[in-house]
This record gives C-alpha cells, structure tokens and sequence, in this order.
C-alpha cells in the first residue's frame, strides 16, 4: 500500500499551497439566489468555464424543498490542491436575494468578499469584507431579451461580473454556454453578449480590491464534469439495463429521468423497437414489485429510491432476499427519519437498509464515492445481483447524485457481463444429465450457495418451477420441515460468505507510521481525505479505509486491528455504519469511536477535524 | 362443438397431451372450496386450447385462492407473491416475454382489500394477462375474517356485521377502464370454463371476478357468496362459448338474431347467446348501468359484462423487439465500446 | 440478587426429581390429528383437566399453514418442576392421523408410548415403545351423535383413553368440558359420556404396561391458564385502550379477536355505548396509519401484526417517531424472512423492529416472556407510549401469542394510568402563564427531551398545531436550517436516554460462583430455565439475564462486564439480539457469544444446552 | 344572499372573527398555482360558515397540495402525513372528536397513483370529512411527471406521452358509494366555495375533484388540467349554493321550477338551480350516466355530481358515546379493580 492522501486522483502533491497575497485557485464561491429563478444556468456555466481552464472545481446545491420563491445557494469550490469537500464558509459570496443579505454576509470567510445585487440597500456590518455592488437589474433592461426572462438574465448578469473580476477565461464561458445549450448558438450568442456586457461595465465600474483569482491549469485534462445519479443511469445502461420501474422521489428522480433520456442515445436496435422499458409506477411498492418481476424473469432490473420509498419496499425486498431474485435498488439518501429533509443529504439509511425486512435477511450493499463509481457500480450492480441472485442496494446520496463532481472518465466494462447462473433450455439438459436427473431450482450443485435458475419462456418441460416467499426446499416444493428451513437459511449464509469475498474491496490509503484508523464511506470521501491533510499538518497521521461495499472483506477487520482506534466517520446521528461494524465485528468493536453528525449539510473537514480531535483529547 | 377431442383416461389435445399434463400437485383446500373448481376449469380451459404449459406463467398473491395455482399446470412457471401485491409483479415479469400467457389468481382481500391499489392500476394499465379474482366474500386462510366483498350486514363467526358495502370487482375494474370484464360463479362451471377460454384468448387485460364459495367460514345461504346464495341470485346476461379460429360456426347451433360475436385478436370468437333482455357488451355506458342495477337489486350478474378487443395493451405501448427482452444478449444489451466516448461526452 | 432457576413462578425446588419406575407428573405428551378435525377440543379439554389438578403444564400447537386435512400436532407438557419449555420428542404420542404414523413413531422417546388409531394396520417399528391400538371409528360410531360430527367424536374418544391409562381425574374433565363449553350443560354432558364409554373401553382392553401416571398436586392453585394474545388484549384493555385498527395475519389475529370479544364485556359505559372503536383495516399501511391517527388525536391506540404487516409499517412507525405520536405495536413474530413459515415461531424481528425505517429512528421496545407479562406490557405499553409521546414495539411471538401457558394470576395495574404531558385547555393556559408566553410543541420544557402536547378537539386558540413528518423546529414550524434538525436529533435522543431508565429492568437470576452469563429474552424463558438446572447438573453454574425492554438499561452492561462470557440465546438465525447488544455496547461486545437457532420449533432446554456446550469446549 | 357580513379590512362574522383569523402562514406556492385559489375559497368558506378554527382538523398527505393547509386556518390543529396515506391517518384521529369537522387535502398523485387503495377504502367506509383533491393532473413538487390522472396523450417535459386513460376521481368515489362527489375548478372561484361550504355540512364523507392548474409545469391549453383547457371545457350541472337553516330561501332568487333543494343534516339545504338538462344529484345510476358520457365527450362536468345526505356515517356504525372519545377519564376507560377477577377466570 503506497502512502497517499489524494482526491479523486486529482491531488498531485501533498505539499502546501505556497503562501502569497493572491490567493490563485483555491477558494469557494456561494451563490445565494431565489429557487426557481433560473439561476442554475448561471452557476453551472461558471462552473464548467472553471473545469474548462484546467481547475479541479465541485458544485454543490443546497436548495428547499420548494418550487419557486425560496432562497437557495450554490457553491463551487476550486482547489488546485483538489480538495473538493464542502466547506462552511465561502471567500467568495453572491447575494442575488436581498432578504438573505445579513445571513449571507455572516457565511463569508474573513477577508473574503461580497458581491450583490444593488437591490440591497441596507448596511454592511462587517469590516472584513470587501463589498462589490452589481446594478443586475439595470444591466439586465439594457439587453433587448424578453421582459419575462428577465429575471433569469441578471443571472447571467453575475457571470460576466465574476468573470471579469476573478479572471473566469471568456473563451471558456462560451464553450460552458455551448455546453448547456447543447449547440443552439443563438442561445449561446445572446447569452454569451449579455455576460460581455456586464464584464464591461465592471471593468469601467469596479476596482479589485480583494486577492482571488482564478488561473488555468492542466488538472482536468481528459477528465469529466457531472452528477452522480447521472452517472449511475449510465453505468446501468452499459451495464445491459433492461428494466426499470420506479416512483418520483428527491433526490433520485434524476436516475429514471436519465435513464429516459440517455437508454435511446445507447441502445437503439436495428428495427428501431426498444430493448427495455421504464415504466412509471404508481408507488414505491408497485416500482420494487415490477423490478422484482422483472428480476425474476430474466431481465436487468433496477429501482431507483429514496428513504420514503425505501421504507415501502422492506416487503418485497424479504420476498426478493428469500426466493432468490436478482435487482438492484439505488437508494439515493436523504435526511430523515419520515419526509425529514428531502432536499438535503445525508447517509442515515444504513442500518436499516442493512437490516430491512422481517425475518433473517442479509443484503448486498454497495457505496459509491465518486462520479465513476456510480458509473461502475451501475452496471457491477447488476453483474453481482445476477451472480448471487438477490437484491444489490446501492447507497448513494442526494450530494453524490444531485450535486456536481469531476472525476476520471467513465472506462468501458473490463469484463463481459456475468449473467450468473442462468438455464436456458439446453444448459438445463445438461445440469439434468450432469446431476443425473435430480435437478432443482434451489439445489446448491456447487457448494457455493449459489444454486441454478430457470427463467419464465424457458420451453424445458422441467424447467418450469413455483417461486414463493413461503418455506420451500431444494426444488423449490412447499415445506415446513424445521430441517428445510435451516438448510435454506445455512445456504443463503453461504452464498452470502461466497459473495464477501468477491465484492467490491475497500480502499486503504496510509501514511507512514500512523497509528489511527479512519474509515468512512460514500461522500464523506472528499472530506476526509482533506481532514487528513489537516490532521497531518496537526502532526497526526492516519490511516484510511474506504468501505465500498457490505457485507465487509476481511480487509475491513484486518484493518480495525491493525490500528489503536478507528475513527468511523458518517453523515448521520445514530454512527450507523459503526453500529453495523460493531454487530459483525464485535470482537473489534472497542476500537471503533464515532464520528457522526447530521444536519442536511454535507461533512467539511474542518467538521471532521474538530470532531475527531475532541476525542483524542480523551483518554 | 367446443371440445375437440374425446375426454378419457389417455385422451391427449391437439399437442398430444394429456388433461394430467395440465394438472397440478394434490389441493390442500378444504373439500368442496370453490377455488378447487375453478382450478380444475383452468385445467380444462387449458387443455382444450392446446396451450403449451411452460409458455403459461402463474401468478398469485397470498390467501387460500393464492395458494391454488399449485394445483393446476405444475409444469408451468409461476410466482406466488405477496399479499395485494400481485400485480407489479405480474407486471414486471411479463415484459421479459411477451408471447407467454398470464394467468392471475387472487383472492377478494388479496385485491379489493390490500390490493386494491395495485389492481386499480393494473387494470388502467391494460397489461395483457387473465386475472382472476376468486371472490369468497371472506377471508379464508387466516380463518374467517371478513373482505371488502364481504356483504353489508352478513354476519362473521368472531367479527360481528359487516358495517358496509361490498366491493364490486368488476365495476371497479370497468372503472379503470379494463378491457375484458366477466363474472361468473363457480357453481357454474361451464361458464368459468368457457370465459376463461375467452380472456386467455383477449388480447389485453382481462378480469374474471367468480364467485366461489368458501364452504368452511362463508357459505350461509343469505349470502351471494353461497353455493345456494350464488345459485339462487344468479342472472346471465347471456350464454357463453369461445369458438377458436378453426372452428366453424355451425349456426344452427343458435337461434338466427339470438347471437353476437366478439372478434378476438388470434382469430377466435367469442359467441353470446342472447338470454332475455339484449345486452351489449360493447357498450362502456351498458356495462356501468347493469352493475349499478344489479347492484340495487341484488342480482349476481353473471357472463360477459364488458369488452374492448382492439384497445392497445401494455406491451403494445412499449414498442418492445421481437425477442422476448430475456433472450437478449450482450451483444444487443451492452452498448458496443466506442460509446464510452459518447457517455463521457455528456458528462462535461 | 437471590439465587435462583425459578420458573413462572411455579418450580418450588432446584433438587432432581426422584428416579422411581413409576413417572409422575414429568413427560409429554403429543397429539397427531389432522387439521380441521376438530382435535383442538379434546387437546385443550386434557391439557386444562390436568391443569385443574394441580399439575403445571403447557401446550404447544405445532400446526400447519392450512385450514383443512394436513398433519398438526399439539404437544401437552406436564412438569412437577415446572420445567414448561418445548421438547423435541414425547414419552407419550397419541396419533390419529395413519398417514403420519411412522413419523410420530420416531419422536417417541425410547422407553415411551404410543397410541394410535386402529385404522394404522402396519408395522410398529419399535421394541422400545410400548403400543396401544384404539379403535375410534368404532366407538365412535356407538355414539348417538350425528354423523357429521363423527370426525370431531373420535378426538374425544382419546380423551377417555388418555383420562383411564393415565389416571386423569374424570371430575376435573368434566370442569374442562364446563370451561370449554361456556356452562352449555348439554354439549358438556353429550361429551364427557363419550369420554366415559371410552374410558371404560379401555379400562376393559388395554392392560397398562407403561410408567407414565398423572396424580393430583397443588402447584397450580390461583393460577391461570391461557394465551399471550388474549392476555395482550386484556391487559391493553386494563391500560385503558380506546382505538385498535388491524389487519388480519396469523398468529397476531388472535389479539384483535379477543378485544372484539372481551372489550364489551369489561367496557361498557352507562348508556351501553362504546369508549372505543376497533376497526379491521384494509392493509397494515391502513392500519398502522390509523392507529398513528389515533395516537396523535389523544386515543390510547395500538394495532397487531406480524412480519409482513410489520415491514408494510415501516413508513409510518418512521413518521410517528419523528412527529412523536404515541401509539403501540403488538408484533406476534413468525419465521422470516418473506411469508416464511407462517404458523411457526421465531424471533427474527429484532434488527428489524429496532431499526425500522430511513433516517435516524430509535424505537421503545418490549419483549414478554409470559402469559402475566403479555397482560402487564398491554397497560404498561400505552403508558409507555403516552408518556414518551413515541412508538412502542411489543414483541412477542407465535408460541407466547397462540400457545397455552400457565401464570400467576394478572394483577390489578399498580399505579393509576399515565397520560403523558398531554395538556388540555386549562393546562395550556397554566403552562403558557409559566413559560412566560412561550409555547411550543416541540419544546423541552423539562429538560428530559419530552415536549408536552395538545391534541385536537383542543378550543383553547392556541393549542392547535400543525404535525408533520418534515423538518420542525420547537414550535412546530418547518424548519431547513441545520442547527433546527440537529437540535431535533438531540432531543429525540435525550428522549430515548430518559426511557432507558424506567422501562421495564430485566430479570437477574444468579447462582453462587457462576462466571458464565446467559442473556435470552421472550420464549426462550423457559428452556433457558431448564438449561441451566441441566448444565447445573453438568457442574456449570450460569447467571441469566433476561431483557424486557430496548433500549439496555446499564443493568444489562454492568451484567456483561460481570461475566467472563455471555451467552446470547435467541431463536433466530442471525444472533439478531447479540448484534443489537454488540452495536450497543461496543466495549463489551467481544464477550458475547451466540447460541441462536430457527427452524420453526421453539427451542428446547437440550438443544440450548448443547450449542452452548459446544462453545464452551472452544478456547 | 350567502354572505352575511360585508367584507372589509375588519369586518367579522357571526362569531365575531375576521377573515384573517381564517388564514395561515405566507404562501410558498407558485404565483398562480390552482392550490391557492382553493386555499382561499376554504378561509372563504369557514369564514362565512362562523366556523370555529379550532374545531376544524385539517389534514395532508405529500405534494404541493398537502402543503397548502398550512396557507390557511392556521390556529387548527392539522397533520400532514405521509404521501398517498392521509386517509387512514384522519381516519384514525377522527374517532377522538367526532364534533370536529375534518377538511382534509390532497393531490391528483396523493390520491389517484399512490393513494388509490386509502382513497377508495375511505370512500367505502363513508368517514365523514371533506375530501378535497386539488387535481392538477401532474406531480407538482416532484417537478413534472405525468399523474394517475393526467390525460393520454399528454406531453410531459421529460417524461414522454402518457400511455394510460386517466383516473376519474368522481367516478372512483361514486363506485366506492361515496355519499358526496362533486367536481370543481379551481378557475371558479364561486363554485369552489359554495361546494366546499355544501361538503362540510354534509354529514359523510365529501369528495371534491377540483381542478387546479399547475402553472408551472402542466398549464398546457389542450389540457382540461390548465385555466385555459378547464375554462373551454366546463359544463356546469347547476349553479349551485349553500344556504344555511337561518338563511329564508328567497324564492325570487330562482326561476320557479328550476330549482332543486338537498336537506342537510344541520338543517342547511343545498340548493341547485337548473343549467340546461335537468340532472338528479339523487341517482347513482343518473351519476354514472353523466361521468361515462363527460369521458367520451372530452368534458369538465362539474357541480354536484352525487348525494345521499341520509346515509350513516363511519363513526354512526360504532355507537360511540357522546363525550369525544379523547376527553375521557381514567374511570371511563381502565376497569374497575375487581373486574381483575373477570379477566383471570377467563384464563382457565
Ligand atoms: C402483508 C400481509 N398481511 C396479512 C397477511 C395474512 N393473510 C394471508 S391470506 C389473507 C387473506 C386472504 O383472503 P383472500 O384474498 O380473500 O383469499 P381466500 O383465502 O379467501 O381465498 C391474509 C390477510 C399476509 N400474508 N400478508
Ligand atoms: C413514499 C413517497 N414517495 C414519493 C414521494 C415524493 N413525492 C412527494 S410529492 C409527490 C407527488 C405529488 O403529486 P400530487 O399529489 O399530484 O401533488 P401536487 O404537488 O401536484 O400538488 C411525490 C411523488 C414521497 N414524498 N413519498
Ligand atoms: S378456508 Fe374456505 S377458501 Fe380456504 S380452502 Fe377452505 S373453503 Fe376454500
Ligand atoms: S409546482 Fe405546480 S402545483 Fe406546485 S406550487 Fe408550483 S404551480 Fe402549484
Ligand atoms: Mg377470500
Ligand atoms: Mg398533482
């Protein structure tokens, strides 16, 4: 294991950033805006212009749970060092929305800086704060748009403001523009015209008088700018998808939505006619039902969710674990218990996902961190589902699925699909001959847990079997013999050990010498890997385990014990993922300290840092 | 007219099998159960059609009907589900391959109880199957509880009066506009037999909602849920016979102007002999009146009380490809290497 | 802490019973019927006309998901040493079901009986069993009793038998037969003189060549015969409970029917009208939704289930945590996953009910053992509830919910019903006067994390609020802001800290110098019972521990850091209650080990002892 | 005629409490979103009913619709629940007061996709409340996709044409026997109130389908879902109003012959003045009638499709006493000591 502490194999160099006046690629900006004004536009152009100039940069929405009229901010984040994380506070603040002036004032970092609509006429109660005032309004009736988009335009008003002021390439806005206009150039150029106009007026208007800039470098070449539910619609379609059901929910919408979108771009066959279907359901039960049917039939099969829906699908997600039916499941988190916080994110489905359904399940649970596992864990989701022939949740979140993350391009598949055990007519005659004649759908031939299936259009007449929740044995016959059921229920611990060993590895990074461990999962990646950095500065060094998928490889206990203590770091109050550990690990669990917190935003490091520090003040 | 080859111990169909091939393993339902007799029309239907048994696929909820799909076609592949939840399942799995034929049983808590929903929605969806719902006005397996069929007032060993109206299957699945809407009852199995055969044969989703009387907590004769009750209260619209595609129509079979015809899409007929008053199964505003009047009148109206045979099913909807979705293979499902560019484009 | 290996109340010595060739009052005995049959008469006829003797006894239903012609065995045991727990083989079988015969055959106990009906001509297959042929049909038939009650005759006809080989007090049957029959002194007569003529037919044919003897005793004065879901039902009646909505499923059903049946008979207001209203839902989600309803309208409220409608709960239970809604639920568990083996036990619902629902959830649970505490968690749950403003999970299980078990008689409730903080007009008015004005749902006023509450029909102006799943802050208000949802999270978890303190303690049963500790919890009670006598007698001395509620009180980790080794018995597959207590107390895990088993049976005091022994052998 | 206190900044009714008393906090909606319009049509309506606040329950399941409750009547308890499930939670709740009137709201998706068991099964039951379905043919909140009840055909942003016929609120409650269905829009303001101030005096369960464009994502003019759509399309049964028992009718208000009455339990009347063809809000069968014909002529029907004011309610089955169910004492409601003997003898 090499000694590193890096981002998204962004970072090149742990060193420090040189100490100057000018503070070059390494600062946050807030845009603070009215939901449902358009503004999204706006920052996601600033934001691609940025990745466009050769900067690692993130994107990250923190909206209501509302249609039109409530505040809602946005922050990038640049970092030539590639650290990604959420941050608190921002250098750099724009206030669209004079009612949240004084609570976006105080989220600016001291020596920071304050753009904002001159609509806002209060004070400004902070000396450290350099203040720009832009006329968006008055910018935006000089251009000949449309009365009714206006409000948009002073959106695009701000672009060119920023660009001008922080050195945003021009060039790269236009790209950024033609991007989101996938090529409508008079889209573009009227866009494009307004952004010029306002970058004018700032240069004869505005004096600089703040340190950030933003400069090109070569950090992004060849790399990819997007958003996780995106990425996991693709990776499923590569992954040879050929059914989905689901119900609308925040934060996962976006993956049926893609799906939607992208599976006629990909999978056009010759006559024109569809290798798949997306059907919307009517809830939650019937979404999971039909991905469920689907899975038993033969077909790829996925749902996407969040907790709401999650919790609706505990039934049949047993019924699935129990009659051995492959599909997937994107739970796509969000803050809860109930409705809780539905446009905020957190990790806070872990236990009961772990534990879901009545009765002695045991589910295949994968946790993706960046944009390319999304991708990857689309269509490895699949692959394993069928393998093993059981449901696969995946545990993403709203940060990772909504928000904006760059990462090393998507790779085609290194290995063709896995289908799993699957009996068509004539593999069935053979298992028959080669069994001599005992054939049956739950027989473990292998000694791997893994027993044979058959799927429905199968013409064998021995292929035909009843699938049932109920107890059943080897062929699949009704029973209640107490034998029965506990050879089922060892065969399926079996297979669940057999898959363990071939998920997902975690991914250790390491320093030389250190002797704490911290293992965390899913989005607190960014953050923790910065915290690191931190903690290393502080003179502490640290190990890090990356748990990609449950059940654990015997890395994840190889690890507890190789430490003193392990710092378990997740988004959410109950340190669910330690509680999960402790529970198949108890013989560790006392090394193992929490640090866990919830509240709808993502993990800073600064947050990790603090926490994880209180406690080793303790003895 | 119908039965084409003469029943007997080794009497085979048209593909060379035989009725045992159509059955299923020994019934553990209690002696008499309604849900025993339609099985066994299934069986007959089945035969008499020269279905294949592994392109039939089963699918059922939980409760005593639920369990009954285990008593007939034993060869075929089926999934007994979860309790009012049948029919996503049923949904999901029929888009895997589209030639197999459906077929559905439910009870009346598993559909109009828990299910209702998702019966609702099935049915809105047109999904091309037979669903069955074997109506006992009860509770069977777990002991005697009353359903949402239960009649108002019926008196329930441990629960007291039913306090409302009962759930009318097949109003409710013409209110959602499904395609092929019958009743019938199981002490009249001609009839189940003969409507089966129809529904199989319709191209879209089509309900059988029979009566079937659950001999061992619901079987008083004030109830239409009754062998006597049923029998007592029952009125045909008409008399019923699916006549396949080969068949010639002897017309002398039927009185001349006594007769209508639904063309079926694989060629079929299906042929309704008038009884009494003219009925017209065509007619979405006749089906919505003969209900409503039955319902006032307590009338157990039985036969063909709706249908639509040319409305676009489900799959049609979906534009799918000619091999059934699970024969497909990587090469039609994985998107040859050179997308990965067109993927990582997007993604800018 | 005394010492002690007591059992419910009824075993008065741990000494041996005396080795004599006549046995006394210690043996089983089964019944092989047919379903339907009507045999539950006769098996309950014997069972409470030995219990009327003074003779602890218990019965246990093994029967199958059917309504009509499969196999069921009901097996009555008796102990002089109160030693109630299953047994995996009978000194006594009766069988009156030929086609099961050479399998009850083999669950005799070597040395034992079998009865059996004339019909079965085959082979007896065993030297070590001495075999009584009983011609039922034919006395049968030599009733006057209509032929389509033959079939249920026939089981009464072995009554008489039984009562003559064994030496069943004839009197004491007639009393069963009154109980049984409600007072219907014709059914009572017409039965017992078949019982009578059959018990002279044996008297004339069969010599008696086995040991087995039941004679009078006084162990079970005062006490009460019965099952967990009637007692749940009572005693939810005693707690005062107002509202229940339910669906039917096995083997929770029972809980609803008898509060049909016996809540007009302790309810009945003045004018004859009712207090309360139970209603058959059309689902669980239904059920449980209005049950939540209910409980937040200020009706003492619960509802009853098993498995599956426990998985369809959990949106709802997620819901009635977060917007802190009293209501209680009764889980009779079955074998899970999936419908699983619906008529069989288990306890394989605790991950699952302990971390129910996405998000952050923490749910009060209780777990009965016995018939008195099914009556005592009935009130004391919706106290619990109330009081704590919180979902409440009871579990019990299929052998405590349908089975028949002997108990010191239910007590009057001890201390006057707890509403909670629940404020009604006056109150209100009194409490905005001492918070100076300051009034909110949510807010803590005490310090204990529990918010007071009004409910609707509430006139004062301002107690009307507007509940709600999403974020809230303390005055009900929808909130987003992080510190509101953090502060949310740490009042629900002060909540549940309060609770941990005066939720029902567990039991402690020690003996002198033991250094191994047993935790089980629910129906294994009795077996662990016999376990330690027998492991006693092996020269290993244990502690036993027996959780009653969830969230630990510290008694239960003082218990653990106690003992050298803890045992964790539990009748299901996964050790579920070990992985609560490991994620519990992580510093302590590493003591625990796992005895757990499922297969449908309840577990027997050997088999217990075997698994634990098996370990114990382990370094 | 129906308004007794002229409005104004300050101005009161009969019980002394203004139109603001009546409203709750500043509205987060869309500008022009349907649900406000109905959102004030309710603070209309209670206002002028003299309702005391605190003696309405309001309740909610998820969407853009079940967050408008707290846009009025603020000082009433309410609960906004779970999506889809709010019937059975105001079911629950309305056991422990039943003096209380319960206005409960939902969604087109609330109701007819994820609702649809809870919905028909609180139709079935007849639990008294009124049951508003703000209809906008759409999933608001969730930004766009197609409804159980948005029209085949329809283009959704992302979503594709919607394959399926769309659920008909009116007819699912009518088949359901609800005892009051009415349909509305929400770009008839007057209407809206009157038939909301008709469904709270009725005593069992009153289902309003209100159609309430989304001006955001589904304001299409080909759809009978937007202002534009709804306005070209309505065809009105009857002017309809609400008057209360002090109220005298002023018969010269109506053309002699042309008006109808329904008697309400409080002694209110609804009253109906003809509209082109006579229709009687008395037959179920007259009410099938006109949905089955509004469906294939492409029309908004609305008015007051359905009533039976004499049916009992749900809470009318379980002869409660008089005292709300909440209000009652620990000596109504544990036994008395020495029932404990009772209950132990049970247990031999
Ligand atoms: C979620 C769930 N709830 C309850 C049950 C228990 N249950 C099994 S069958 C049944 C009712 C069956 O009634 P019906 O559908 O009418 O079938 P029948 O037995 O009358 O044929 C119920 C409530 C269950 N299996 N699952
Ligand atoms: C179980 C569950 N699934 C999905 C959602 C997400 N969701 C919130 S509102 C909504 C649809 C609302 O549509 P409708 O009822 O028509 O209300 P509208 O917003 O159009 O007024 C959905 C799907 C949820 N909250 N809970
Ligand atoms: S209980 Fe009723 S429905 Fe079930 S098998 Fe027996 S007769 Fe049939
Ligand atoms: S999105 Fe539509 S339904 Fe929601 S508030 Fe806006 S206009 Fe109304
Ligand atoms: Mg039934
Ligand atoms: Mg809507």
């Amino acid at each position: 294991m090499e000694e590193s502490i890096a981002n998204a194999g962004v970072a090149t160099s742990l060193g420090c950033s040189e100490v100057s006046r000018e503070v070059v690629n390494d600062f946050s900006i807030t845009f603070s805006t009215i939901n449902g004004s358009g503004s999204a536009t706006a920052n996601l152009t600033i934001m691609r212009a940025i990745f466009k100039m050769g900067i690692p940069v993130s994107g990250k929405n923190i909206f209501p749970s509302n249609i039109k009229g409530l505040p809602t901010w946005f922050t990038i984040r640049l970092s030539k060092d590639g650290f990604l994380g959420y941050t608190e506070k921002s250098e750099i603040v724009v206030v669209m929305n004079p009612q949240t002036f004084a609570r976006d004032l105080a989220t600016v970092k001291p020596g920071g800086v304050i753009f904002y609509t001159d609509e806002y006429k209060g004070p400004i109660e902070r000396g450290d704060v350099v203040a720009y005032p832009m006329p968006v309004k008055k910018l935006a009736k000089e251009t000949d748009i449309p009365a009714n988009l206006r409000d948009y335009i002073e959106n695009v008003v701000y672009i060119g403001i920023l660009a001008q002021m922080l050195g945003i390439d021009f060039e790269r806005i236009y790209q950024a523009f033609e991007t989101h206009f996938q090529g409508k150039k008079k889209a573009v150029d009227s866009n494009f015209e307004v952004v010029r106009r306002a970058a004018k007026w700032a240069e004869e208007n505005l004096e600089k008088r703040d340190p950030y800039r933003v400069a090109p470098m070569n950090l992004t070449d060849g790399m990819i700018l997007g958003s996780g539910n995106a990425a996991a619609a693709l990776g499923s379609i590569f992954g040879g998808i050929q059914f989905s059901a689901w119900y609308p929910i925040t934060p996962s919408s976006s993956i049926a939505e893609s799906l939607n979108e992208y599976l006629p771009m990909f999978r056009k066959a010759a006559d024109g006619k569809a290798t798949y279907a997306v059907v919307q359901a009517e809830d939650e039960i019937s979404a999971v039902g039909m991905t469920v049917g689907a899975g038993w039939a033969g077909l790829r099969a996925m749902t996407a969710t969040s907790g709401p829906g999650l919790s609706l699908m505990a039934e049949y997600l047993g019924l699935a674990y129990y009659a051995e039916v492959p599909l997937v499941v994107w739970n796509v988190q969000r803050v809860g218990p109930s409705t809780g916080l539905p446009t905020r994110t957190a990790q806070g489905d872990v236990t009961f996902s772990y534990f879901i359904s009545h009765g002695d399940t045991k589910y295949i649970i994968l946790i993706p961190s960046t944009l390319k596992e999304c991708f990857e864990f689309g269509w490895q989701s699949l692959d394993i589902a069928e393998r093993f022939q059981t449901p696969v949740l995946v545990l993403s979140d709203l940060d990772l699925g909504m928000n904006y993350w760059i990462s090393a391009p998507f790779e085609y598949p290194d290995r063709p699909m896995d289908r799993g055990k699957i009996l068509w007519e004539e593999d069935l005659e053979k298992m028959i001959e080669r069994c001599q004649g005992k054939w049956g759908r739950y027989l473990d031939v292998d000694g791997d847990g893994i027993p044979y299936r058959t799927v429905m259009g199968n013409r064998h007449p021995r292929s035909g079997y009843f699938a049932r929740g109920t107890g059943h044995d080897d062929f699949g016959k009704y029973t209640e013999l107490p034998e029965d059921w506990e050879k089922g229920m060892k065969r399926l611990a079996l297979k669940f050990e057999t898959a363990r060993a071939v998920l997902p590895e975690p991914e250790i990074r390491t320093l030389q010498g250190a002797q704490i461990g911290i293992i965390a999962y899913g989005t607190t990646h960014d953050a923790v890997e910065e915290a690191r950095y931190l903690l290393k500065k502080e003179g502490i060094l640290t190990n890090y385990l990356r748990i990609r998928a449950l059940p654990f490889s015997k890395e994840v206990s190889q690890f507890v014990e190789r430490h003193q203590r392990v710092y378990v770091v997740e988004l959410n109050f109950d340190g669910q993922m330690k509680q999960v550990l402790s529970a198949e690990m108890p013989m560790l669990a006392h090394k193992l300290r929490s640090v866990a917190k919830v509240d709808g935003m993502p993990f800073s490091a600064e947050c990790i840092v603090r926490m994880l520090l209180s406690q080793e003040e303790r003895p | 007219m119908i039965e084409h080859v003469v029943d007997g111990a080794k009497a085979t169909n048209q593909i060379g099998l035989t009725r045992a091939d159509y059955r299923g393993v020994q019934s553990t339902l209690c002696p008499g159960c309604g849900h025993m007799s339609i099985a066994n029309q299934i069986v007959n239907a089945c035969y008499e059609l020269n279905l294949v048994p592994e392109q039939v696929v089963k699918f059922s909820g939980i409760g005593c009907s639920s369990k009954s799909p285990t008593y007939f076609l034993g060869r075929s592949f089926g999934f007994n589900g979860l309790h009012g939840r049948m029919p996503s399942l049923a949904t999901g799995a029929s888009f895997a391959d589209t030639s197999v034929e459906i077929l559905a049983i439910s009870g009346d808590g598993d559909t109009a109880s828990i299910g209702m929903g998702q019966f609702k929605h099935c049915m809105r969806r047109n999904t091309p199957m037979v669903y069955i719902v074997e109506n006992n006005g009860v509770y069977g397996l777990t002991k005697g509880q009353y359903s949402a069929t239960t009649e108002q007032g019926i008196q329930l060993r441990k629960y007291g009066k039913t306090k409302f109206m009962p759930v009318d299957i097949c109003l409710e699945a013409l209110a959602s506009n499904a395609t092929f809407v019958a009743r019938s009852f199981a002490g009249d199995p001609k009839q189940v037999k003969e409507l089966i055969k129809a529904a199989i044969k319709h191209s879209g989703v089509a309900v059988l909602d029979i009566i079937s009387p659950c001999v061992t907590f619901h079987n008083l004769e004030t109830s239409l849920h009754s062998y006597v009750g049923g029998k007592g209260h029952e009125v045909p619209l008409h008399d019923i016979a699916y006549v396949p595609l080969l068949d010639e129509i002897t017309v002398d079979d039927f009185e001349t102007g006594t007769i209508k015809e639904v063309a079926l899409h694989d060629g079929g007929h299906i042929v309704l002999k008038k009884l009494g008053e003219d009925y017209d199964p065509f007619s979405r505003a006749q089906a919505f009146h003969i209900l409503e009047e039955a319902h006032r009148k307590n009338w157990l109206v039985t036969g063909l009380i709706y249908v639509d045979p040319d409305e676009k099913n489900l799959h049609d909807l979906f534009n799918l490809v000619d091999t059934p979705l699970n024969r497909l293979k990587e090469e039609h499902l994985r998107p040859p290497s050179d997308m990965i560019d067109v993927a990582n484009q997007l993604m800018q």
